[in-house]
């Protein structure tokens, strides 16, 4: 009788167990899309795709609820439970992923998204999502093994602008993109001439972006070897500006389109020439961009096809036009933050934003961008085929931004530095 | 009903209650960490989980490290504690406190903890201080080989007190009949230890043991917080495998390592019981 | 016997620390704000002394107290009701003996301008506001 | 002679482990800038471990104490966590201890033996599957998250079974004849014998429980639900002036329950002969 009694509430806990294990669970009842996001870091504010889509959003159920977190540690542990117990929340952005120090890249190899192509063809309602009116190359770089995981909504080219007159004294005419290597000679030439100029503001990052450059994260593979150390050793020496004012040889704050136009701009009222130029890579032939407003889908999420609404509404020719800011007039750098911010991935919007260009005036009205300045931009923009994620992975806030900046500091010798990061990388890509 | 049918119905009432908890929060975890150990995504895939696992470098490495800090933290802390614990018997009259202050290590706060063997360990810390006045150049606690010794200087340092305790409950429970027995046959106090004493304290080891492997992965908030989640490649230990994909999601690749590290250590436990059923005297 | 002697001692420290405690925890929100400097505050009044006020920038008027090394403090409270302090710099147009004239790009008419502080107050400190003149 | 050696070493192996405690509390009467410049491994030299704060300050308990209410609150969250948790523990063990060591049943042996298993099971492990089941039985964002998975685990099993297992036979079988049920000989002569595996079950399983983290973490949704183990974890890459009067303030329940029973921890379980 005992066996009898004990093996019926054996099974009866075994169900409770497997029902609770099934894994794909509705996402709760409520009805709104959710997001995750961390307090005063990555919080959604003005300007921001979620924040003008639920201003767009009529009736308040189709509004995003942000759902915000005090700590990273917090998110962290939150977020990494609920999608593993098949919960989680609908819409997961890169810049969340990353500053909740989850590897974003690893998740895709997990398949923890859903693939927006489905969705898409899924899609009931009149207004269908058309691929092919937007850039192709960026939105190619949302498919990875084959499925889409996302659609990148804006992209920010790794450009900076130059004076012709100036570059020709220091690297030959016709270079496309600047290697690591040109860097090293330009920075030995300016110090041979004394002159007081820099390379750029930001030249003691250039080491930070050697290091990231040298690691493919979705192909897992990475190269420290042959001369990483030595231009590693050059890349080291490098200054930035500091606090002293310097005349800055590369301008390489360049993110909208509208910086590029006013370097470009400033560089032809004293009657040089503009050059634009991509920033310092590994492979010089390659022009990349970053792309920003990534935004996954939870394969746990029941609300696929309302967050397909958000991405139309995204991508449509009105939102990508506000916020690439074709329609701007008079630009004038203090003021105008938020309007003007990226370069849109609609070609319609794409088109707009170029035509503009070139009826824009700057600084008090004296000066004009010129025409060969934009053609010039836009047959550079054209050759872009390396499209980005503009998020810091994990790996550099867990592994690489700690050896470097020892390294930088002259804690621990190069041989020392390279032997840690090759054996940190390889742990890292294969965990 | 029979007498003893009456006996086993008491038993079993008295661990009804701890067995309905189990299973809910236990049992069923661990069915379910082992289904999904065979799944990856939706569909079934049998043992592939495990099989990738080995030809993973960083598995094989972790696994390197866990079995290098189990073969040595282990038995040294429990030479160490049954070792304090023959010294505090040897005494006559002893201060209650002594025998129970090396318990006072466990209720210190890990947070406060981290900044003290920071202070100690750190390459510019006391000890890499002292080192430098007596000539010897700096040893990186944090980067090097050394910081296993570091590692598992913190786990002695933590858990002695709790195996001291233990021991000197083994030892007393000795009886006083056997050391006389021995002694008569001109014993010396060596022969004594290893002949009486160890023994008669296999049920002790045993247990103590088991408590070693729970508290070895309990140390491992403090190793987070040290070493951080990708320590040098001398400590990446299991945990930190198990702990880094937690947070990359691979639910069936945590899995998996965490029950070919359970099936590690009940091999281990296995192997003891065995041995603790044979040699047992005081059952 | 000695043993009890120190589990009595141990019960009585154990339930002593957990009152004290308890007492702290009733009273944290009221001691913390007693700590806390007291300040009083008044509103930004728009408007100008000279009879014919320049139209291209809009003047205040803020209590002579209030204004110290071309600086004044306005309050900020968040929605947990926590009242913070932030320093903005004014430049100072005119005065008369109630009020100082001044203009300033990140003072706006809706703010309250701390006049009259218990202790010394800095950027960003947590104030406790006292009502009343 | 050989004494006066033997205090010696006595007294040294002490002070080695006692020495991080009572550095700990040393720090906790420095001044937060004393304490940043100890904490600081930039500037070169070497630290060395000097307990004589530059001046004495009561300013890290004032801050904790006085201009933390947040901290106070997250207090009382750990103890209604913690209490109820090592409660449960202590009772649920004592009585499946006592089956274990003392009576016989079918399989016992081999359900102890799963009993020990269940303890290696790391934690991440059991997070996520417990994460479904308290969201099926909607024990989410409520303390019995905690507290239930807490009382039945299988530590403080393990540990009083070796308690029980010191008491003679002898004594029960007595009991036995006299026509004592199990309950009363459970009650009457095994836990007044144990009272020291007790102590020392109910200080582990506190201390375990008042330094979680993982837990609350994932399975509290409000913030304010969160005990002082997490913001204590969060302190040590923010304002180090307060770390250690806090850590001394979260060290003081543990050590009253240590020194309630220290005398129990040692006499009960071995001292039955002496």
């Amino acid at each position: 009788m005992i066996k009898k009694v004990i093996s019926l509430i054996l099974c009866l806990l075994a169900l409770t167990g497997f029902s609770a294990c099934s894994d794909s669970t509705a996402v709760g009842t409520k009805n709104k899309i959710t997001t995750y996001t961390l307090k005063n870091w990555y919080s959604i504010s003005e300007g921001n795709s979620i924040w003008n889509y639920n201003k767009h959003c009529k009736d308040s159920d189709k509004m995003i609820e942000i759902v915000e977190f005090e700590t990273e540690e917090e998110l962290k542990n939150k977020l990494s439970t609920e999608l593993m117990s098949g919960k989680g929340p609908d819409l997961i952005s890169a810049d969340c992923l990353s500053a909740a120090g989850i590897s974003y890249e690893k998740l895709i190899d997990q398949g923890c998204f859903v693939d927006i192509n489905e969705v898409i063809k899924a899609d009931t309602s009149q207004d269908q999502l058309n691929l092919s009116d937007y850039n192709e190359k960026a939105l190619q770089s949302g498919v990875i093994n084959g499925k889409r995981y996302f659609i990148p909504f804006y992209f920010m080219p790794n450009f900076c602008v130059a004076s012709q007159q100036e570059l020709e004294k220091y690297i030959n005419a016709d270079t496309k993109s600047l290697s690591y290597n040109d860097i090293i000679k330009i920075n030995d030439k300016i110090n041979e001439e004394k002159s007081d100029k820099v390379i750029s503001s930001n030249a003691d990052g250039y080491i930070w972006s050697y290091v990231y450059d040298n690691v493919d994260f979705i192909n897992k593979t990475y190269n420290f070897d042959g001369e990483f150390s030595s231009t590693a050793e050059k890349l080291k020496e490098l200054k930035g500006t500091g606090d002293k004012i310097k005349e800055e040889l590369l301008q390489e704050f360049v993110i909208s389109p509208y910086q590029i136009y006013e370097y470009c701009a400033e560089i032809e009222k004293y009657g040089e020439t503009a050059r634009i130029i991509g920033k310092p890579s590994i492979d010089t032939d390659v022009l990349s961009a970053q792309m920003c407003g990534i935004y996954f889908i939870n394969k746990n999420s029941a609300k696929k096809q309302d967050i397909l609404e958000f991405i139309k509404y995204a991508l449509s020719e009105k939102e990508q036009n506000d916020v690439a800011g074709t329609d701007i007039e008079k630009y004038d750098n203090t003021t105008s933050y938020y309007d003007g911010s990226y370069f849109p991935v609609n070609k319609k919007s794409y088109k707009s934003l170029m035509n503009n260009a070139k009826k824009l005036k700057y600084l008090d009205d004296t000066i004009k961008i010129s025409n060969e300045s934009v053609e010039q931009l836009e047959n550079i923009l054209a050759q872009i085929s390396d499209f980005q994620f503009s998020q810091s992975t994990n790996y550099m806030t867990e592994v690489g931004s700690e050896l470097i900046s020892d390294y930088v500091d002259g804690k621990i010798s190069i041989s020392m530095f390279v032997e840690d990061l090759k054996t940190k990388t390889k742990i890292y890509m294969e965990e | 009903m029979t007498r003893k049918r009456k006996d086993y119905l008491t038993a079993f009432l008295f661990v009804l209650p701890s067995l309905i908890g189990i299973a809910i929060f236990y049992v069923v975890p661990y069915i379910i960490c082992i289904i999904k150990s065979l799944y990856i995504g939706q569909e079934f895939v049998g043992l592939i989980n495990y099989i990738q696992l080995f030809s993973n470098n960083t598995f094989i490495l972790a696994l390197k490290n866990t079995v290098i800090f189990t073969v040595v933290a282990i038995p040294l802390l429990m030479i160490i504690s049954f070792l304090i614990a023959l010294f505090l018997n040897s005494f006559k009259k002893i201060l209650s406190f002594f025998r129970s202050a090396f318990l006072i290590p466990v209720v210190v706060p890990v947070a406060s903890l981290i900044c003290v063997w920071q202070v100690v360990f750190d390459d510019y810390g006391a000890i890499n201080g002292l080192l430098n006045t007596l000539g010897i150049d700096t040893v990186e606690f944090f980067s090097s080989e050394f910081s296993m010794g570091m590692i598992i200087f913190i786990y002695v340092w933590k858990y002695c007190g709790f195996c001291v305790i233990l021991f000197t409950a083994g030892l007393a429970n000795v009886p006083k009949s056997l050391y006389e027995g021995a002694k008569l046959d001109g014993a010396n106090s060596f022969q004594l230890v290893t002949k009486v004493t160890i023994p008669m304290i296999t049920p002790t080891t045993f247990f103590v043991f088991l408590i070693e492997i729970i508290y070895s992965f309990k140390i491992f908030r403090e190793v987070f917080a040290l070493f951080g989640n990708y320590p040098n490649e001398h400590i990446y230990f299991l945990q930190n495998f198990i702990n880094n994909n937690y947070y990359n999601l691979n639910y069936p690749r945590l899995s998996s390592a965490s029950i070919i590290l359970s099936v590690f250590i009940i091999i281990i436990l296995l192997v003891f019981f065995i041995f603790e059923r044979k040699h047992s005297f005081s059952e | 016997m000695k043993q009890d002697k120190y589990k009595k001692m141990a019960m009585k420290f154990g339930a002593l620390f957990f009152v004290v405690v308890l007492f702290l925890t009733y009273f944290s929100k009221t001691i913390d704000n007693l700590l806390l400097p007291k300040v009083k505050v008044s509103d930004v009044i728009t408007g100008s002394l000279s009879e014919y006020p320049d139209t291209m920038h809009t003047h205040y008027l803020l209590p002579l107290s209030s204004v110290v090394s071309e600086e004044v403090y306005v309050i900020f409270t968040d929605e947990k009701g926590e009242v913070t302090v932030n320093a903005v710099s004014v430049n100072i147009c005119g005065s008369n003996d109630l009020y100082y004239e001044v203009t300033s790009e990140s003072l706006f008419s809706d703010m309250q301008v701390v006049y009259k502080t218990s202790k010394e107050i800095f950027d960003g400190d947590r104030v406790y506001v006292e009502e009343g003149e | 002679m050989k004494k006066i050696i033997k205090c010696i070493f006595l007294l040294l192996v002490t002070a080695i482990f006692l020495f991080p405690v009572v550095y700990m509390i040393a720090c906790s009467f420095m001044s937060s800038s004393q304490i940043s410049k100890m904490l600081d491994f930039a500037n070169g030299e070497y630290k060395d471990l000097n307990m004589i704060p530059e001046m004495f300050t009561l300013e890290q308990f004032y801050q904790v104490l006085f201009r933390r209410p947040e901290y106070l609150l997250k207090f009382w969250n750990s103890v209604i966590i913690t209490l109820p948790t090592v409660i449960g523990q202590v009772v649920v063990s004592s009585f499946a201890a006592f089956a274990f060591a003392k009576l016989k049943f079918p399989f016992r042996d081999k359900l102890f033996f799963i009993y020990i298993v269940l303890l290696i099971l790391p934690l991440q492990v059991t997070l996520v599957p417990n994460y479904i089941i308290l969201d099926n039985m909607n024990l989410l964002n409520n303390f019995l998250a905690i507290i239930l998975p807490g009382t039945f685990s299988t530590f403080g099993i393990c540990l009083l079974r070796q308690s029980i297992k010191y008491i003679p036979d002898s004594s029960i079988e007595a009991a036995r004849i006299d026509g004592a049920s199990y309950f009363r000989i459970f009650t009457r002569i095994i836990i007044p014998q144990i009272k020291g595996g007790l102590i020392t079950l109910t200080l582990l399983c506190f201390i375990d429980n008042w330094n979680v983290v993982e837990q609350p973490l994932i399975y509290f949704e409000e913030n304010s639900m969160y005990p002082l183990s997490i913001t204590m974890a969060d302190i040590s890459n923010s304002d180090y002036g307060i770390i250690f009067a806090c850590g001394v303030m979260f060290m003081i329940p543990a050590l009253v329950i240590y020194f309630y029973g220290h005398k129990d921890i040692n006499l009960s379980i071995y001292d039955i002969e002496k």
